[in-house]
């Protein structure tokens, strides 16, 4: 072993699974984790669809119907889609910017492991009829404390503590590592779209979370200690849970649709063999987005009857979102168009049925936009075809675009491309046969979130339809299932560069090593492994008796100093079941707070407290900044 | 059951107890027959100083939902009217600990359903059962006789007593 | 094929100060988010405000007395604050251990008012919105005053019994930054809790 | 079917109709369009040039803009069209319950306000103003072929007006999760020719009927004797409790429970049983009655025109 892998590799055994901190392992954990729950909730809509398909029908009644919609939307929104855009991030980002780990790796592994006890939390006591019972927006005072007994709601405030600090971990996390640690030469112009959409998403994570840490916290008080937030007859208010909730809400569906948007100007540019056009006009798009998002919350309240007003200008913001939204399109239309040949490779199979599907929700979303429509559309069953074409549409086949065509590198073999048709078309067919006719559903007077109908409505048709659909994604799943599994059973290993794509993540071995990079390349070029000359230099002198990786400035990626990283610990696990401990405690009784943050305290102090023989080495080789300045400028110099 | 994937039922014993489930069940109705059948004798007044009848045990005293829905009947059927919000005014408070005529459970549905000297009138006739035994977790849990986490937190209107979860307990 | 270019980093510094270092980075996201948490709360203050007819509801406006010793600690532990930050960019330990032992006197000071703070308020959370967001929006600082008092207790700990070296600086100066912060909230707070309730009734 | 967003039954809905049918033209257009240009891409031989790549790009994005502004617009004046304050309405206070809708026809004259449950009975071609408030958690009122939805809030009081153009029922549902029983918690809305309900409304102001038969005699006295006392109100008897919807017309209506059920006497009969089988979690408790005591009370019930 040479010192580079010494250096990096873990621990054997179950010690050096539970303490370690290479983004790669923590990432991979992560996508699985959030397939599990994503699976889970997917269930779950199952037995909805079967419930629904048949008028009067009994299968489930309105206490399990409940709790079944509530847990398929609470887990689908924070426990697979937001997490599993930002863990198939925390894998690749590192790779893309050609760096070895990302900037906080501890707090990378605490991250995952709360995220991981906290859908397990909510998936236990669901099996112990304590799910929660008020929908994924759980408006008050229906999840209040007079109105929803027992812990059920509690609950589902704390997965929105865990899931978010979770999520603000790997925010941070991917602003650093893009913004710090790029290889030199990779300038912001010249950083992969996908790092640019992530780094977008995070900076929307950072501001909207905070608020709907607030609005539950703030829930949880309101049942547990007797707080007055949400009581109108104490000078609370119920829509005070509704801003605070969408001010976070809405945002929240951007940073889902963003990351995919992302994936999409990787995937489809590797296989129209193209730069994608309007680089620039892509990412002023997605800043565009995120700043918008930010300022159409109150379209999900348009019925609650506030001044028209300011209805209105949250009508042109909500309008006005489709224009960067449509760029991006109409830009990748334009890519397609001056490639080469295109190759109908699974990946890019998804990401057309992104356009035929996800076009669809934004036009309906134009729709659900506009104050006067929204009044008739609103919280009926068009409302439920529209945010599964965006979420579905919009987020989920990139996402499988990006699973089959990220796959060889994590795992370092191919997915099959039959069974990748299939699984398309099936996902396809099924998708738009169980979700397109709630559209007509909702104008027919359907309202969402009714556990049953009466078969004068004539809605039974329709509904049974639409669940022969979700039957088909059901099964269009299975076949992605086994295609997984007989792939990472077959021999034969995928190259590095099996799509000949541009991108760093490409340049090392599939999967990756532990140091990601034998050496870190210098990049002159967007799309680096389809230039010539690639790389162009490599850097050299990182010392590899401790986990250094370079640390570059903001906008040039110049080489600034050089970071040690912290080593595999057993500490943020510990933490996290403390922090766990304390959240699960704190549904019972506030002085879990204060109790509960005595090993918190304890393990994050483990967690910080240097290792002395890991301190000495780090004095082996330190360099004051004060002796490394002059050092700094020669390599400007040699880098320009 | 409150189990719903009973493969997981040994795990989640282990972890969580079988308390909780208790709490959550939303009966809406119970079987007719013997379930909330008082099985003691409704008065207390025994002729003759007989030995204490074994006390029934309330259905409800660990059951969340019952207890929110008797917060939401003592309004409904004014027991405000008399008991104020719990603090007592024409009829006694009942968020004490000093009880005229016993404070368990089967002693409090007597006193419901058969009413009392004084004012306190018979509803048996007007309640069904499971609504009074509702009733009667209600009360207790005024007085903070029941476990903290199936006592109901404050209601949505003004806030004339502390929430029964808030409360001091009185054993 | 030309032999490949090499660019050597083995002289470059292993760490650095301010926005170089990638702590400055993750202190500043923490700020970030707690900040947003701050200002959101705040936002919700005043929305609470705009649906009450007199403010507060009922009885007094919290007390000025402890509220106002409390800025003025804060505001004076900015004084020990900085110059533990410079000490720790001159990486000079003795200057660094005596400023943070300062800046821990001045935060038990602090932190001693603001439990009798929290007794002068004239209000309670549970007795109308008021009290709960006037108890939320001074909770949420405590927390923040707590956690930041326990990590500058670890950190001087640390600067008296090592192991140390380099960038154990670079900590304590992340960790002014964060006090910085923790100060700077407060001042809108405080206006929020003690003002507003006089200035708009 | 009569809940309908695309059979409006009134001038209101209709703008409405229309304008979602503009905006499905649109966005058909736009979707043809840019597929089109996708398929195209897709099945290209021959590299298309940069430039002409980049003008399409450009203008698609100035169309995008231009039909974005339009649609704005369009919605814009439709709301102010909505908007207009109405003249002369018929003013009515709905306050919804978990699972049922509270109505109070408002009167100068106290004696003159008509109260009911479930169904608003309205006069034609009259525009209607409807005060909407919760008495205890959210709830939204949504008759699709009269009127877009609006939600009705604890703790405040939002406005909608309903025009109906011509008599007919017209279904709604509440489309605000409300709990258990959301799934049941419609609304009839049912317009009559304005001599026809100033008749109904005069109907509806008397007492209850008195019993004709005897068995309707001793259901009345199984009302009063029983438990219903707790929560109904039967104007013209001792019953007077406000917790549940008020039962002095009852038979006169179409549907038993928030349209749960057809109102018929069996259906009735059914409902007082064992409410908790037809619509689980209700608030009505179970009745435990004799079978001819049952039977009576569906009689009286029945006679409540």
């Amino acid at each position: 072993m040479s010192p580079l892998e010494q250096t990096w590799a873990d621990k054997p055994g179950i010690l050096g699974w539970l303490s370690t901190v290479d983004h790669k392992r923590i990432g991979l954990r992560f996508v699985v984790t959030t397939l599990v729950f994503f699976a889970l909730a997917g269930q779950l809509a199952a037995v909805m669809r079967l419930q629904l398909a048949r008028a009067d029908n009994h299968l489930v009644g309105p206490d399990l119907y409940n709790q079944l919609f509530s847990v398929h939307g609470t887990a689908m929104m924070f426990l697979f889609a937001v997490p599993v855009m930002e863990a198939v991030a925390l894998y690749l980002i590192p790779l893309m910017v050609g760096t070895r780990n990302v900037a906080f790796p501890r707090l990378n592994a605490y991250g995952y492991w709360l995220f991981l006890f906290g859908g397990v939390m909510l998936f236990v006591v669901f099996a112990l009829n304590i799910g929660p019972e008020a929908g994924w927006f759980n408006y008050v005072p229906l999840s209040g404390p007079e109105f929803s007994a027992g812990k059920r709601s509690d609950f589902w405030a704390q997965l929105i503590t865990f899931t978010e600090i979770s999520a603000l971990i790997g925010a941070i996390q991917i602003i650093t590592t893009a913004f710090k640690m790029r290889a030199p030469g990779m300038t912001l112009a010249r950083m992969p779209l996908f790092v640019w959409a992530m780094v977008v998403t995070s900076f929307m994570i950072v501001f909207a979370m905070p608020s709907v840490m607030l609005a539950s916290t703030f829930l949880i008080t309101d049942r547990l200690v007797s707080t007055q937030f949400y009581n109108p007859a104490e000078g609370g208010d119920v829509l005070l849970w509704q801003h605070l909730f969408w001010f976070f809400g809405h945002p929240e569906v951007y940073i889902i649709f963003v990351p995919a948007l992302g994936m999409i100007s990787e995937i489809l540019p590797t296989f129209a063999r193209r730069r994608v056009v309007g680089y620039v006009a892509m990412v002023v798009a997605l800043v565009t987005i995120a700043f918008l998002s930010f300022g159409l919350w109150v379209h999900h309240m348009f019925t609650t009857g506030l001044p028209p007003l300011g209805m209105s200008f949250f009508t042109a913001a909500s309008i006005m979102i489709a224009l960067p939204t449509g760029l991006q399109i109409f830009c990748w239309i334009a890519t397609l168009a001056t490639g080469k040949r295109v190759q109908f490779a699974a990946p890019l199979l998804f990401v057309i049925g992104f356009f035929f599907i996800f076009i669809i929700g934004g036009l309906t979303g134009v729709m659900l936009g506009a104050t006067t429509l929204d009044s008739q559309l609103h919280d009926s069953y068009f409302v439920v075809a529209h945010l599964h074409y965006v979420l579905i549409g919009g987020a989920v086949f990139p996402l499988f675009g990006g699973f089959y065509y990220w796959f060889p590198k994590l795992t370092g073999r191919m997915l099959s491309e039959r069974a990748g048709r299939w699984n398309f078309w099936l996902f396809f067919v099924g998708f738009n046969v169980a979700f397109f006719p709630m559209h007509i559903l909702g104008l027919q007077g359907m309202p969402r979130r009714v556990y049953t109908y009466s078969a004068a409505s004539g809605w039974e048709n329709l509904n049974l339809l639409s669940t022969l659909g979700a039957f088909t994604i059901a099964v269009s799943m299975l076949v992605f299932l086994v295609n997984v599994v007989m792939s990472l059973r077959r021999a034969g290993r995928a190259p590095h560069n099996p799509w000949n794509a541009a991108t760093l993540e490409w340049a090392t071995s599939s999967p990756p090593p532990a140091y990601n990079f034998a050496t870190i390349p210098v990049v002159n070029s967007r799309t680096p492994l389809w230039e010539q000359k690639f790389p162009m230099a490599e850097v050299t002198g990182l010392p590899d008796i401790l986990p250094t990786v370079l640390v570059t400035r903001l906008h040039d990626a110049e080489p600034d100093h050089v970071a040690i990283l912290p080593t595999p610990s057993l500490w943020p696990f510990l933490a996290a079941i403390a922090t766990t401990v304390m959240f699960v405690g704190s549904v019972f009784t506030p002085w879990a707070v204060v109790w509960g943050a005595v090993p918190v305290g304890i393990t994050l102090i483990g967690w910080f407290w240097p290792d002395k023989e890991e301190a000495a080495r780090m004095l082996s080789i330190e360099v004051k900044p004060s002796e490394g300045e002059a050092r700094v400028v020669a390599l400007r110099e040699a880098l320009s | 059951m409150c189990l719903r994937f009973p493969e997981l039922a040994a795990v989640l014993l282990a972890m969580t107890g079988v308390a909780g489930c208790e709490r959550e069940q939303r009966r809406f109705s119970e079987p007719s027959g013997d379930a909330l059948t008082i099985t003691t004798p409704l008065t207390d007044i025994e002729a003759g100083g007989q030995a204490q009848p074994a006390v029934a045990k309330s259905p409800y005293d660990e059951n969340a939902f019952a207890i929110s829905e008797g917060q939401r009947l003592f309004e409904w059927f004014n027991c405000s009217g008399c008991h104020a919000h719990g603090g007592g005014a024409l009829g006694p408070a009942l968020m004490d600990d000093v009880w005229i005529y016993g404070s368990e459970p089967d002693q409090i549905y007597s006193t419901i359903v058969q009413g009392r000297p004084n004012g306190m009138p018979a509803f048996g006739a007007r309640i069904p059962r499971q609504q009074v035994w509702q009733l009667v977790a209600f009360v207790r849990s005024l007085s903070g006789g029941l476990r903290k986490d199936v006592e109901p937190g404050r209601t949505d209107s003004m806030q004339m007593r502390p929430a029964p979860s808030q409360t001091q307990d009185n054993p | 094929m030309t032999a490949r270019s090499t660019i050597d980093v083995s002289r470059l510094p292993t760490y650095a100060f301010g926005h170089r270092s990638l702590m400055w980075w993750a202190t500043m996201g923490m700020i970030a988010i707690e900040g947003t948490v701050f200002a959101i709360a705040i936002v919700a203050y005043f929305y609470l405000r705009g649906q009450s007819e007199a403010w507060p509801p009922s009885g007094a406006p919290p007390d000025l007395l402890f509220g106002t010793i409390n800025t003025v600690i804060l505001l004076a532990s900015g004084i020990p604050n900085h110059f533990a930050a410079r000490a720790a960019e001159r990486e000079d330990l003795r200057s660094v251990r005596l400023w943070m032992v300062t800046c821990l006197v001045m935060a038990v000071a602090f932190q001693v008012v603001r439990a009798l703070e929290f007794t002068t308020l004239n209000t309670h959370w549970t007795a109308n919105a008021y009290g709960s967001i006037v108890f939320a929006l001074l909770a949420l600082h405590t927390t923040h005053l707590v956690t930041d008092f326990i990590d500058t207790v670890v950190l001087t700990v640390l600067m008296f019994t090592g192991p140390l070296n380099g960038r154990r600086f670079v900590d304590v100066s992340e960790n002014a930054d964060y006090w910085w912060f923790v100060l700077a909230a407060w001042i809108p707070i405080y206006f929020t809790i003690y003002l507003v309730p006089r200035l708009f009734p | 079917m009569n809940h309908q967003v695309l059979a409006p039954a009134g001038p209101l809905s209709s703008e409405i109709a229309q304008l979602f049918w503009v905006f499905v033209a649109v966005a058909a257009v736009v979707y043809l369009l840019v597929i089109g240009f996708l398929v195209a891409a897709l099945r290209r031989r021959n590299e298309a040039s940069m430039r002409t790549a980049l003008r399409t790009v450009s203008v698609a994005v100035a169309i995008t803009s231009v039909i974005l502004l339009g649609l704005g617009l369009s919605d814009f004046f439709a709301g102010r069209a909505l908007a207009a304050t109405p003249h002369d309405p018929l003013r009515v206070r709905v306050t919804a319950h978990q699972w049922w809708w509270e109505i109070e026809y408002s009167d100068a004259q106290p004696a003159r306000r008509v109260r009911t449950a479930n169904e608003l009975r309205i006069p034609t071609q009259r525009p209607i103003e409807l005060e909407l408030t919760a008495d205890d958690v959210i709830h939204s009122f949504w008759v699709p072929s009269l009127q877009g939805k609006k939600d009705l809030l604890p703790g405040y009081t939002t406005r909608l007006d309903l025009i109906a153009s011509r008599a007919g029922v017209y279904e709604g549902q509440c489309a605000e999760f409300c709990g258990f029983q959301h799934a049941h918690m419609s609304i009839d809305v049912i317009a009559l020719e304005p001599q026809a309900f100033t008749a109904w409304y005069d109907a509806q102001l008397s007492a209850a009927a008195e019993p004709q038969n005897p068995v309707a005699a001793h259901g009345r006295d199984v009302f009063l004797g029983s438990t219903c006392v707790m929560c109904h109100n039967i104007q013209g008897t001792d019953a007077s409790a406000v917790a549940g919807p008020d039962l002095t017309h009852i038979a006169s209506r179409r549907r038993l429970a928030a349209g749960t059920v057809p109102n018929n006497p069996a259906n009735l009969a059914a409902w007082i049983r064992d409410p908790q089988a037809l619509k689980p979690g209700t608030h009505m408790p179970a009745t435990q009655l004799a079978g001819d005591d049952l039977a009576a009370l569906a009689a009286y019930l029945s006679e409540l025109r």
